[in-house]
C-alpha cells in the first residue's frame, strides 16, 4: 500500500509536471496572440463606435475629437442607462454642434434596446440608431435599419430632425398608442419602445444641454 | 383466424369523429349567424386540404386509404384549426396551418392515433409564431359584410387596421401595456365588448358550452377535463383579480373569451394527445388551464391556449405514468 | 344475511341469449360411436397411461393416472374396447394434438363396481387423494384440480359457490341449479366440511329467477349456513375474482390466492361432481354442455366426457348458415378447429356461430387512447397501454403495466371503437413472455452446467497428466501386435486407434443397413488433445 | 497518405459518419447559429480552424501525453486554439464576432472535435489526423451551410444575409420579394429542430436507398456504402 | 503575460496534481458488465461468435475487441438487448458468424452409436450420457443445440432435430388482422 | 428578491437552455431513449454545472478580471470544469458506490456538454453576480434535466409508434424536440417583468 502510495506522489508529480508544461506552452500562445491582436480589437471597437456615431451624426458636421470630449454620467434612469455612460460633445470651432448620447429601451419585445442618439444643438434629433438588441429577427428588428427591409425610408429615419418643438411629449408615441410615429404592424412593442426611450431621451438633452455642453472634459456630472 | 371475444359493441372511430363534428355546429352556427359568415368558406377549405393531405400520406406511406379518411378525424382537426384562427385570414394561412397539422404532426408520426402533440394546436401555434400580425388579426363581430369577408380571405388586398380591431384579449393586454388603463376603462368600451367578452363573440362560447354538453351525455369526453380545466382557469382569474381587480380581468372574462370554452370541450379532450389515467386528465386540464392564463396576463402570446395544450402535451407520458390509477387487488385485499 | 354486496370496477352488458338454450330440461347421455377421452383434460398437466390397446374398459375405470402435483386421474366414461392410443387434437387455442385414448363403446354402459364413499372414517388426506383419483377438476372452465383447491382445510372462512355464469349462451349451470339444487348443496356442504369454512355464499346473475328459487328452496331444506345470493348481472360478474369482489368485498391481486384471504370458489359443477364422487363414488366421466347458437333445437345435454363435438351437433341440428364453432364462450372461449375434437371436462358449451350472430370484427383500426377499454376492464387496467406496448413488442414496459393481471375477459376488446383484438395481444404477450422465462431458465442451467464441466475439464487434465505418463510406453507395444501395421508403428498411435474405430463402425453401419457414406474427419478428433487422451485411454483398455 | 485513403477519410468526414447527420454531435451551433448562410458557415470554417490545427497539435504532440491527464491536455490545447480564434474573430471581423457571441468559445465544447481528437488524432499520424479533422468539420460546414440556407430562405426570404460583414461592399440576395411576409418560424429555434430533422430523414433516405442498391449488386464491396440508417 | 502564466500554471499544478493523484488512488475495479452481457447471451456455448462459448464473447464485448452482431443463436432480440445496454445502435446479425434458425436438440442414432465417448468430450453442457463403448445417447432437456457434437462423431449418428411444438410450449401468433405493420 | 426568482424561472422555462438558448443539445438527443438514463444525466448535470458556475464565478471574479484575462476565461473555465468533473466522479465512487452507478456513466459525456461551459460564459457576459451566477446554473440545468426527462418520456412512447421509415429514430425526436422548443416559445415575455 505505501508503495502504492509513494508511487502514486510520483505519477501525480509526473503528471502534473507534464500538464504545467502544456499549459504553459499554450497559455502562452494564447498570450501571444492577444497581444498582437488587442490593438487591432481595440482598434475596431472604435471604429464600431465610430461608425455608429457616424450613422447619426455626420462626420464633416464638426472638428474635435469626439472621443475625447465626453462627460461621464452615473445611471440616469430617464435613458434607461443602469450604470454610468458617457456623453459625447460635437463642436465645430468649439461651438457645441450635437450631444451623442447612450440610451436603453427597457421594454424591447425581447429586453433591453441599446440605442444611440444624436440631439442637435438646436434641440433636433440628429439621428437614431440601434447599437443592440434582442427583437425577433424578422419581426422586431427592423428598428435595425440594417435589417429593415424598407431600404429607402427606413423606420428608424423618422426621428431624424424632430425635436419637442414640433411633437410634443403627448403625441410622442406610435400612431396604435395614439401618437404620431409609424410602427409595423405585428411589432408595435419594438417600435413602442424604441419611440418612448428616444423621446425621453430627447427630453433629457434639451434639459441638460447646457450643462452638458458647459461641463469640463471627463468631468462627470 | 379470428379469436374471442366473438362480439363487440357496436362502436367506431368514424360514430366518435362524427359526434364530435356535430358537437361543434353549435357553436359554429354563432359564428355564422354573429361574427363572420366566411368561416363556412375556411371550414370548407380546411375540410378539402384535410382530406387531401391525409390521402396523399397515406398514398405515399403505402396504407390503405379508404379507412383512415372515412375515420374523419382528419375533419375534427381540420375544423378545429379554422375554429382556432381568425376568421379573415387569407386562404393559405388556413390550407397551410392544416397542411401541419395533418402532415407534420400527425403523419409524421404514423397518422392516426400516435401524434403525441395537439396538430389543431400545433397548427395554431406555427402560424403565430410565423405570422404574428396575420394571426392575431380578429375583425369586430358582425362589422363586415361577408363580400368584404370573402376579399379578404381570397386575398385580395388588405389594408390591416382599418379592419382589425383588438380581440377582448389584445385590447385588454394592449390596454394594460399602454399603461393608464385600468380593466374597467378598457371592459367598457363598448364596441369592443359586449357583455362579455367581445360584442357577439360571447355567443360562440355559449355554442361551444352546447356542444360540449352533448359530448358529456355521449359519454364521448369525460367529465374530468372540462371540469378541471374550467374549475381552474377560473380560480387562478379569480385569485389575481381578488387580489388586484384593477389589473386584472374577472374570471367570468376569460372563461368566455378567447378560446376558453372551445378548449374545454374540444381541444383539452383531444384523446390521442391527452393524458389518459383519470388523475391524469385532472392534472393535465388544471395544467392547461393555468398556463394559458399565465400566457394571457404576463405572456408575449395574445391568446396562450395552444402553448398551454402544447407544454402539458409534452408532459402526458410522464403524468400517465405517474398517475396510472392502483389495478384491481393492489389496492390491498380487504374491503 | 350479508350485509351488502361490493361491485368492481368496469364489466360490460354483451346481450344474455340465455333463453334459447334455458327453457328445455338437461338431456340424457347418448352414446357416441367412440370416445376420444385426451389424457389431458387441461393446459397444466397431462395423466400417464395406465392402459393398452385392445384392453377391455368398463364405466369409470381408471384410464389415466394423475402425475405430479397437478395431475388428476382420466376414467373411462363408458364400458368398451381400447381401439387406439394416440395424439389426436383437443379443444385448444393451438388444435394441437394431445395423446388420447380411444374407446369403442360396448353399449352395455356397465360400471365398474362403486358406492359412496365415507369421508368422515378416513383422514381428510385420503379424501383429496381419493378427489383426486375420482378425477374431480374445475368445470368453470379452469380445470384446476379441486383437491389443490382445498388445500390444507384451514383459515379458510367463506366458501363462495360460483353460479354466475356470466358468459352470454351459456347455460349448463342454470339448468344443474334448476334440475339438481340438492345434489349441489351436497356436494358443497361436502366441500364447505372438506375446507373447513364458516359459511357458503352462491353467488348467481339475478337474470337467472327460476335457478336462483330452486337453490333458495333446497338451501332452506338444509340446516347449512349456505346463503344464495343474486349478484348484479354485469359480465364478468362470474370470474372467480370479480364475484369474491362482489359477495365479500375481498380483492384477490393476480398471483395471489383466494386462501390468503380466507376465501376459496367453486363452480357449482365442480360440487355437483363431487357430490357424485363421494355420494356415489363415481368418478368424473360426464358433464352438462350447452348446444346452442345457430341451432334448430337449443338446449342442454348430459354429454360423456371424450365424446367428439361432431356426434354431439346432431341433437342440437345446426341450421344452415353456421360458419363454425366456438367453445367456452363468445367472450372468452375458442373456436374449433376441426370438428372430431373431444368434450373435455372444462367443456361447457358449443356454440354454432354465424354470421348473422357473430359477425367477423370490422377493420382494426390504430388506437384512439378513447379509454373506453380501461373504463370496461375489470381488472382496472389501462389495455391501451398494454396493447400500445404489446404491439410495439416492448413486453418489460406490458409487464410494468400489469399486463398480468389481465383475465383475458375480453371486455375491452368488446367496447374498442377501433375493433382492436386487444387480447389477442395480451395474449400473444404473455406466451412470448413465458416463452423467454423459459429461455432463461434453460439458458442458466446451460450456464452452470458450461462452468462446471469446465472446472472438472481442468481437473482431469491434471489427474491424467501423471497417468499419461506411464500409460504411453505400455500402448505403443500392444500397439504393434494389434493392429500390427508397421506404417502405423511409427505414426502417432491414436490415428490408428480412430482408424480401428471406424472400422468397426463401418461394420455397424453395415449390419444397420444405413447409408454406407464414407465417415469423414478421422482425424477430427485429434484436434482437440482431450479428445485424444481420451482416444489413447480407450485404445488400451480396447486392446487390455 | 495515399489518394485511396485520403478518400476513405473524406467521405467518412462528409457523408459516413457526418457529425450533424449520423453521429449527432455538435449539435448546439448547428442548431444555433444556423439563422444564416453568413453566420454559419463563418462559424464552420472556424470550427474546422480549430480541429484541424488540434488534430494535427494533438497527433504529433501523442507520445507526450500521458493516459490519465489525456482529456484534460486535449481541452487545454482545443480551448487554447479556440481562445486564438476567438481572438482573431474579435479583431478581423468584429461585427461577426459580436453576432456569433458566445458560440466561437464554445467550439472548445462541441463535443465533435473532442471527440476526434480523442478518437483518431491521439492514434493517427499528424497528416491524416488533420485531414480527418479538416473533412470532419467540412461535413460540418456543409450541413450548416444547407441548414442556413434552407433557415434564411424560409424565414426571411433572402440568401447570404449579412456576407456585408466579411466582404464590405457586397449585399443579400433578395430571393423572394419586398412582401414575402417571411415565414418566422424558419428562423426561431424549433425551425432549426425542424429543418435537421427533415435533412436526417432525407440522408436516412438516401442511405438506404443506396443500401438497397448495394444489396443489389453485390459486387464493387470497397465502394464506400451507406451506413445503415438509424433504426 | 507573467500573469496569465502564472495563473493558469496555477490552476493546471493544482488539477494535474489531483487528477494524476486520484488516477492512481482510485483505481477502478473489475466491472460488472461482463456479467450484464453474459445473462443477455443464450448460453449455447455453440462457438459461432468466434469465442470459445458465451462468457468469453461476453468478455470481448465489453473489451471492445468484439462487436454485438455475432451470436446466432442469441438472434436480432439478442442484439437487440446488447445494443440496449451497451447504447450502441443495433445491427444485423453479421452473416460470417452464421443464421439464426430454429432451436433444435442432437439425437443420437443408437444402432451405429460406437460409443467413442467424441461426443461427450465435445458438449459443453454434459448433456450426453454413456460410457465408452457403450451407446450413448442424448439428455435433451439439457441439450442446448450447439451442434458441436455433430462433427467429433466418426460415424456421424448424430442428427439434429427441431423441437416439436406442445401444448406447453405453443405461442400465441403476433395479431395479424390489422391494418398497418406494427412499428 | 423576486428578481432571483426571476432569474430561476427565466433559466428553467422562459430561456430554457436546451429549447431556447439551443446547448447541450448532443445529451439530450444521446441519452434521452430511456427515463431512467434521462434522470441519471439530469441528476449529474445539475450537481456538474452548479458547481461550475459558482466555482467558474470565482476565478473570473476574483482571478482573471482582476489580472485582465478575459481572454484565458474559456481556457480557465472548461479546464475546471472537466476537473470537477473527474473528482465528482472519483469522489462518489468512493463515496457512495450507489449514486456512482446511477451517474457513473454520464458523468464523463458531460465535458462535452456545451451548457456546462456555456451557462458559466453567459453568468459572464449577463454579469451574474455570484448567487445569481449559481442560481441561474441550477435553474439552467434544472431546465435541462425537465426537458430531458419529459424528451424521454416522449421518446419511449414513441418507438411504439409507425413512424414514417426514413424518420425513424433521430428525425424524428429532432422533429419532436422542434415542437417542444415551439412550445417553450409560449413562455417568451414570462420573465418579462423583472
Ligand atoms: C414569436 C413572436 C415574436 C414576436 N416578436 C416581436 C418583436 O420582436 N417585436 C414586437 O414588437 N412584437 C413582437 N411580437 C408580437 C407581440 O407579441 C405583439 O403581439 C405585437 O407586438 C402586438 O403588435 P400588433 O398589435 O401590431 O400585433 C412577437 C410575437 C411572436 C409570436
Ligand atoms: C386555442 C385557441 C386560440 C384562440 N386564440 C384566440 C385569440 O388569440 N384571440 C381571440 O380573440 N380569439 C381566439 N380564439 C377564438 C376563440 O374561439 C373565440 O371565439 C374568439 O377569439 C372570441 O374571443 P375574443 O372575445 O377574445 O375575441 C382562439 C380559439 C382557440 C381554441
Ligand atoms: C372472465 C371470466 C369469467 C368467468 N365466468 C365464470 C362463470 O360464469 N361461471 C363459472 O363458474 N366460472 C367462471 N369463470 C371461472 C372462474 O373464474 C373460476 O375458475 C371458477 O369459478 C372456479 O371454480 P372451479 O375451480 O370449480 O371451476 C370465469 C373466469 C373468468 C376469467
Ligand atoms: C373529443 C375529441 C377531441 C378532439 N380534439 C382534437 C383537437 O383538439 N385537435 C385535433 O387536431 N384533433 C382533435 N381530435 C381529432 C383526433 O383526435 C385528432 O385528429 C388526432 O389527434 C389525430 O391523430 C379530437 C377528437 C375527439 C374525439
Ligand atoms: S378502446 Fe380501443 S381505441 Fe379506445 S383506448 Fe382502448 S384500445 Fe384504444
Ligand atoms: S381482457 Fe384483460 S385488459 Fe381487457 S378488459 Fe379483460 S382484464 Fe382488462
Ligand atoms: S454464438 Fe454460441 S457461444 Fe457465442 S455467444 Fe452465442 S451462443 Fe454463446
Ligand atoms: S448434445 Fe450436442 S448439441 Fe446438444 S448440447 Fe451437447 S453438444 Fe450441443
Ligand atoms: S455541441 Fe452542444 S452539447 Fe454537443
Amino acid at each position: 500500500m505505501t508503495s502504492a502510495r509513494y508511487s502514486a506522489a510520483r505519477t501525480s508529480l509526473r503528471t502534473a509536471g507534464i500538464m504545467v508544461v502544456f499549459t504553459i506552452a499554450f497559455t502562452a500562445l494564447m498570450s501571444q496572440t492577444y497581444r498582437m491582436t488587442r490593438p487591432q480589437i481595440e482598434a475596431s471597437a472604435q471604429d464600431e463606435k465610430m461608425r455608429l456615431i457616424n450613422d447619426v451624426l455626420p462626420p464633416g458636421t464638426y472638428d474635435n475629437v469626439l472621443l475625447d470630449d465626453f462627460v461621464a454620467v452615473g445611471p440616469i434612469p430617464q435613458l434607461g442607462l443602469d450604470q454610468g455612460a458617457r456623453i459625447y460633445r460635437a463642436r465645430l470651432a468649439d461651438a457645441p454642434v450635437a450631444l451623442v448620447l447612450e440610451a436603453a429601451a427597457p421594454d424591447g419585445y425581447a429586453g433591453k434596446i441599446q440605442l444611440v442618439i444624436a440631439v442637435n444643438a438646436d434641440g433636433r434629433l440628429g439621428g437614431v440608431r440601434v447599437t443592440g438588441h434582442k427583437e425577433t429577427p424578422g419581426l422586431g428588428d427592423y428598428i435595425d435599419p440594417k435589417k429593415d427591409r424598407n431600404k429607402s425610408q427606413p423606420w428608424i429615419d423618422q426621428f431624424t430632425g424632430v425635436s419637442l418643438a414640433d411633437v410634443g411629449p403627448a403625441q410622442w408615441k406610435v400612431k396604435r398608442d395614439s401618437g404620431l410615429f409609424g410602427y409595423r404592424v405585428g411589432a408595435t412593442i419594438s417600435a413602442r419602445a424604441v419611440t418612448n426611450a428616444t423621446g425621453r431621451a430627447l427630453e433629457y438633452a434639451t434639459a441638460n444641454r447646457d450643462a452638458l455642453f458647459g461641463a469640463p472634459n471627463g468631468g462627470r456630472i | 383466424m379470428i379469436h374471442s371475444p366473438y362480439i363487440r359493441k357496436p362502436a367506431s372511430v368514424q360514430s366518435v369523429m362524427l359526434a364530435v363534428l356535430l358537437a361543434l355546429l353549435p357553436g359554429i352556427a354563432a359564428y355564422v349567424w354573429q361574427v363572420a359568415a366566411v368561416v363556412v368558406v375556411n371550414l370548407l377549405i380546411a375540410t378539402v386540404t384535410a382530406l387531401a393531405a391525409e390521402a396523399m400520406m397515406l398514398a405515399a406511406r403505402k396504407r390503405p386509404i379508404a379507412p383512415a379518411l372515412s375515420d374523419l378525424s382528419a375533419v375534427v382537426t381540420a375544423w378545429l384549426v379554422v375554429l382556432c384562427f381568425p376568421p379573415i385570414l387569407p386562404w393559405w394561412v388556413t390550407v397551410l396551418g392544416v397542411l401541419i397539422a395533418i402532415v407534420a404532426v400527425k403523419h409524421l408520426y404514423g397518422g392516426l392515433g400516435q401524434n403525441p402533440f395537439n396538430p389543431a394546436m400545433v397548427a395554431y401555434c406555427a402560424m403565430i409564431v410565423a405570422f404574428p400580425s396575420l394571426m392575431s388579426q380578429w375583425p369586430p363581430a358582425g362589422q363586415l359584410d361577408f363580400q368584404t369577408q370573402l376579399d379578404l380571405v381570397l386575398g385580395s388586398a388588405r389594408q390591416l387596421d382599418a379592419i382589425t380591431g383588438a380581440t377582448a384579449l389584445d385590447a385588454l393586454r394592449t390596454g394594460l401595456r399602454g399603461g393608464g388603463a385600468s380593466v374597467e376603462t378598457v371592459l367598457l368600451q363598448p364596441d369592443a365588448f359586449g357583455v362579455l367578452g367581445g360584442r357577439g363573440w360571447e355567443w360562440l362560447p355559449l355554442g361551444y358550452l352546447a356542444g360540449g354538453l352533448y359530448l358529456l351525455a355521449r359519454r364521448i369526453v369525460t367529465w374530468h377535463m372540462p371540469v378541471a380545466f374550467l374549475a381552474a382557469l377560473a380560480l387562478i382569474s379569480a385569485v389575481f383579480w381578488l387580489a388586484n381587480p384593477a389589473q386584472f380581468a374577472p374570471p367570468w372574462f376569460h372563461l368566455a373569451t378567447g378560446g376558453a370554452m372551445l378548449a374545454a370541450f374540444f381541444i383539452v379532450t383531444d384523446p390521442i394527445s391527452g393524458a389518459t389515467t383519470p388523475r391524469g386528465k385532472l392534472i393535465f386540464a388544471a395544467g392547461i388551464a393555468v398556463i394559458a392564463y399565465l400566457i394571457r396576463v404576463f405572456g408575449a402570446f395574445p391568446e396562450g391556449i395552444a402553448f398551454a395544450v402544447l407544454l402539458m402535451n409534452i408532459c402526458v407520458p410522464v403524468i400517465d405514468m405517474k398517475t396510472q390509477p392502483p389495478v384491481f387487488g393492489h389496492r390491498g385485499g380487504r374491503p | 344475511m350479508i350485509a351488502r354486496l361490493f361491485n368492481f370496477r368496469g364489466g360490460v352488458k354483451p346481450e344474455s341469449h340465455k333463453n334459447e338454450s334455458s327453457t328445455t330440461p338437461i338431456a340424457p347421455v347418448v352414446l357416441p360411436p367412440r370416445l376420444v377421452i385426451p389424457l389431458r383434460q387441461g393446459a397444466r398437466s397431462a395423466a400417464r397411461c395406465v392402459v393398452e390397446v385392445g384392453q377391455k374398459v368398463r364405466k369409470g375405470e381408471r384410464i389415466g393416472e394423475g402425475e405430479g402435483f397437478l395431475g388428476t386421474a382420466v376414467h373411462a366414461s363408458t364400458s368398451g374396447t381400447i381401439i387406439e392410443i394416440a395424439p389426436y387434437p383437443m379443444a385448444h387455442a393451438s388444435s394441437l394434438d394431445t395423446l388420447s385414448v380411444v374407446i369403442e363403446p360396448d353399449g352395455a354402459d356397465e360400471w365398474i363396481e362403486h358406492g359412496p364413499f365415507d369421508l368422515r372414517s378416513v383422514p381428510r388426506d385420503a379424501v383429496l387423494k381419493y378427489l383426486r383419483d375420482q378425477g374431480i377438476v374445475g368445470l368453470g372452465g379452469a380445470t384446476f384440480p379441486t383437491h389443490i383447491k382445498l388445500g390444507n382445510g384451514r383459515d379458510i372462512d367463506t366458501l363462495v359457490v360460483n353460479g354466475a355464469e356470466c358468459e352470454p349462451w351459456i347455460t349448463c349451470d342454470d339448468r344443474l341449479m334448476r334440475e339438481r339444487a340438492a345434489e349441489i348443496l351436497s356436494g358443497v356442504t361436502i366441500l364447505r366440511e372438506l375446507i373447513g369454512a364458516a359459511r357458503v355464499l352462491v353467488g348467481i346473475e339475478d337474470n337467472k329467477p327460476e335457478a336462483i328459487a330452486a337453490m333458495r328452496e333446497s338451501a332452506a331444506a338444509l340446516s347449512e349456513p349456505i346463503e344464495i345470493v343474486p349478484v348484479p348481472t354485469l359480465y364478468p360478474a362470474g370470474g372467480e375474482k370479480q364475484l369474491i369482489r362482489v359477495l365479500t368485498g375481498i380483492e384477490i391481486a393476480h398471483g395471489k390466492l383466494g386462501t390468503e384471504f380466507g376465501v376459496q370458489c367453486f363452480n357449482v359443477g365442480t360440487a355437483y361432481a363431487v357430490h357424485r364422487a363421494i355420494r356415489h363414488g363415481e368418478p368424473l366421466i360426464s358433464r352438462v354442455v350447452t348446444l346452442t347458437g345457430n341451432v334448430e333445437h337449443p338446449g342442454n345435454h348430459e354429454v360423456l366426457i371424450g365424446t367428439p363435438v361432431e356426434s354431439l351437433l346432431p341433437l342440437a341440428r345446426p341450421k344452415s348458415g353456421t360458419d363454425r364453432y366456438l367453445t367456452g364462450g363468445p367472450m372468452m372461449g375458442i373456436a374449433l378447429g376441426n370438428l372430431s375434437v373431444p368434450t373435455t371436462k372444462g367443456s361447457n358449451c358449443v356454440i354454432a356461430a354465424s354470421r348473422a350472430l357473430f359477425p367477423p370484427p370490422p377493420p382494426e383500426l390504430p388506437c384512439i387512447r378513447c379509454g373506453s377499454c380501461a373504463r370496461a376492464c375489470p381488472a382496472s387496467l389501462q389495455p391501451f397501454e398494454l396493447y400500445w406496448f404489446s404491439r410495439a413488442k416492448n413486453f418489460g414496459k406490458a409487464q410494468e403495466y400489469h399486463l398480468f393481471d389481465c383475465i383475458e375477459c375480453g371486455c375491452c376488446a368488446f367496447v374498442c371503437p377501433s375493433h382492436i383484438p386487444l387480447v389477442d395481444y395480451f395474449r400473444f404477450s404473455k406466451s412470448e413472455i413465458w416463452a423467454r422465462e423459459r429461455e432463461v431458465t434453460a439458458a442458466d442451467q446451460a450456464r452452470d452446467r458450461f462452468e462446471f464441466r469446465n472446472f472438472r475439464q481442468e481437473r482431469e487434465k491434471d489427474e491424467k497428466a501423471a497417468k499419461l505418463a506411464a500409460k504411453a510406453a505400455e500402448t505403443r507395444a500392444k500397439l504393434s501386435d494389434t493392429a500390427g501395421g508397421d506404417a502405423v508403428a511409427d505414426e502417432d498411435p491414436k490415428k490408428a486407434l480412430i482408424a480401428a474405430a471406424l472400422a468397426r463402425a463401418k461394420q455397424q453401419k453395415a449390419a444397420v443397413a444405413q447409408a454406407t457414406a464414407e465417415a469423414p474427419g478421422g482425424d477430427a478428433p485429434a484436434t482437440t488433445d482431450a479428445s485424444r487422451e481420451k482416444a489413447k485411454l480407450e485404445g488400451s483398455d480396447a486392446t487390455s | 497518405m495515399n489518394l485511396r485513403t485520403f478518400r476513405e477519410t473524406a467521405w467518412n468526414g462528409l457523408w459516413k459518419q457526418n457529425t450533424g447527420l449520423v453521429q449527432l454531435l455538435g449539435l448546439c451551433p448547428i442548431l444555433a447559429v444556423s439563422t444564416s448562410v453568413v453566420n454559419a458557415v463563418s462559424l464552420g470554417l472556424a470550427t474546422v480552424v480549430v480541429m484541424a490545427v488540434s488534430s494535427f497539435a494533438v497527433a504529433s504532440l501523442r507520445n507526450f501525453i500521458p493516459y490519465e491527464i489525456r482529456i484534460p491536455v486535449f481541452v487545454l490545447i482545443i480551448a487554447a486554439l479556440t481562445t486564438v480564434v476567438d481572438l482573431a474573430f474579435n479583431a478581423y471581423l468584429h461585427d461577426l464576432y459580436l453576432v456569433l457571441g458566445i458560440f466561437i468559445p464554445l467550439i472548445v465544447t462541441n463535443c465533435i472535435v473532442l471527440a476526434r481528437v480523442e478518437a483518431y488524432a491521439a492514434k493517427n499520424d499528424p497528416v491524416s489526423s488533420t485531414v480527418d479533422g479538416v473533412m470532419m468539420g467540412l461535413g460540418l460546414v456543409c450541413v450548416l451551410a444547407v441548414l442556413g440556407g434552407i433557415r434564411e430562405l424560409v424565414g426571411n426570404g433572402t440568401l447570404l444575409s449579412g456576407i456585408e460583414m466579411i466582404v464590405p461592399g457586397t449585399s443579400p440576395i433578395l430571393v423572394f420579394d419586398e412582401d414575402y411576409p417571411g415565414f418566422l418560424l424558419g428562423i426561431l429555434p424549433p425551425g432549426a429542430f425542424f429543418a435537421l430533422g427533415c435533412l436526417i430523414a432525407l440522408s436516412n433516405w438516401l442511405r438506404s436507398r443506396a443500401g438497397a442498391r448495394k444489396a443489389a449488386r453485390p459486387a464493387a464491396a470497397d465502394e464506400p456504402a451507406a451506413a445503415s440508417a438509424q433504426p | 503575460m507573467l500573469t496569465a502564466l502564472l495563473v493558469m500554471t496555477g490552476i493546471a499544478v493544482a488539477l494535474g496534481a489531483a487528477l494524476g493523484y486520484a488516477s492512481i488512488r482510485f483505481k477502478v475495479e473489475g466491472d460488472p458488465l461482463v456479467e450484464k452481457i453474459d445473462a443477455i447471451l443464450p448460453q449455447t456455448q455453440c462457438g459461432q461468435c468466434g469465442y470459445p462459448g458465451c462468457k468469453p464473447y461476453a468478455q470481448a464485448i465489453s473489451n471492445g475487441e468484439a462487436d454485438i452482431n455475432q451470436c446466432p443463436p442469441g438472434g436480432e432480440e439478442g442484439i437487440r438487448k446488447l445494443a440496449d445496454l451497451l447504447g450502441r445502435e443495433f445491427k444485423p446479425l453479421s452473416e460470417e458468424h452464421g443464421a439464426e434458425k430454429a432451436k433444435s436438440v442432437a439425437a443420437i442414432n443408437e444402432q451405429s452409436c460406437i460409443g467413442c465417448t467424441l461426443c461427450i468430450q465435445a458438449c459443453p453442457v454434459d448433456a450426453i450420457v454413456g460410457a465408452a463403448k457403450q451407446m450413448h445417447t442424448v439428455v435433451t432437456p439439457l441439450c442446448t443445440g450447439c451442434e458441436l457434437c455433430v462433427a467429433p462423431c466418426p460415424v456421424d449418428c448424430i442428427t439434429m432435430v427441431p423441437l416439436a411444438e406442445t401444448i406447453e410450449t405453443w405461442k400465441w401468433k403476433y395479431p395479424v388482422h390489422e391494418l398497418r405493420s406494427a412499428a | 428578491m423576486s428578481s432571483y426568482i426571476f432569474v430561476v424561472i427565466g433559466a428553467v422555462l422562459v430561456n430554457n437552455v436546451v429549447f431556447v438558448r439551443i446547448l447541450g443539445l448532443c445529451p439530450f438527443m444521446g441519452v434521452s431513449k430511456k427515463l431512467e438514463t434521462a434522470i441519471g444525466m439530469g441528476a449529474a448535470t445539475t450537481f456538474v454545472l452548479t458547481l461550475a458556475s459558482g466555482t467558474s464565478y470565482l476565478i473570473d471574479h476574483y482571478l482573471l478580471q482582476p489580472n485582465d484575462l478575459a481572454y484565458l476565461r474559456t481556457l480557465s473555465f472548461i479546464v475546471v470544469i472537466a476537473a470537477i468533473v473527474q473528482l465528482t466522479e472519483l469522489v462518489i465512487q468512493k463515496t457512495s458506490p450507489l449514486l456512482h452507478q446511477v451517474l457513473g456513466i454520464y458523468l464523463p459525456l458531460i465535458t462535452t456538454n456545451c451548457a456546462v461551459l456555456g451557462v458559466p460564459l453567459l453568468n459572464v457576459a449577463l454579469d451574474h453576480n455570484l448567487l445569481e451566477s449559481l442560481l441561474f446554473g441550477f435553474g439552467s440545468s434544472i431546465g435541462f434535466t425537465l426537458a430531458l426527462i419529459l424528451f424521454a418520456g416522449i421518446r419511449e412512447r414513441l418507438d411504439g409508434a409507425d413512424v414514417p421509415a426514413p424518420f425513424k429514430g433521430t428525425a424524428i425526436a429532432m422533429i419532436t424536440a422542434g415542437f417542444m422548443s415551439l412550445a417553450f416559445m409560449g413562455f417568451a415575455g414570462l420573465d418579462r417583468f423583472q
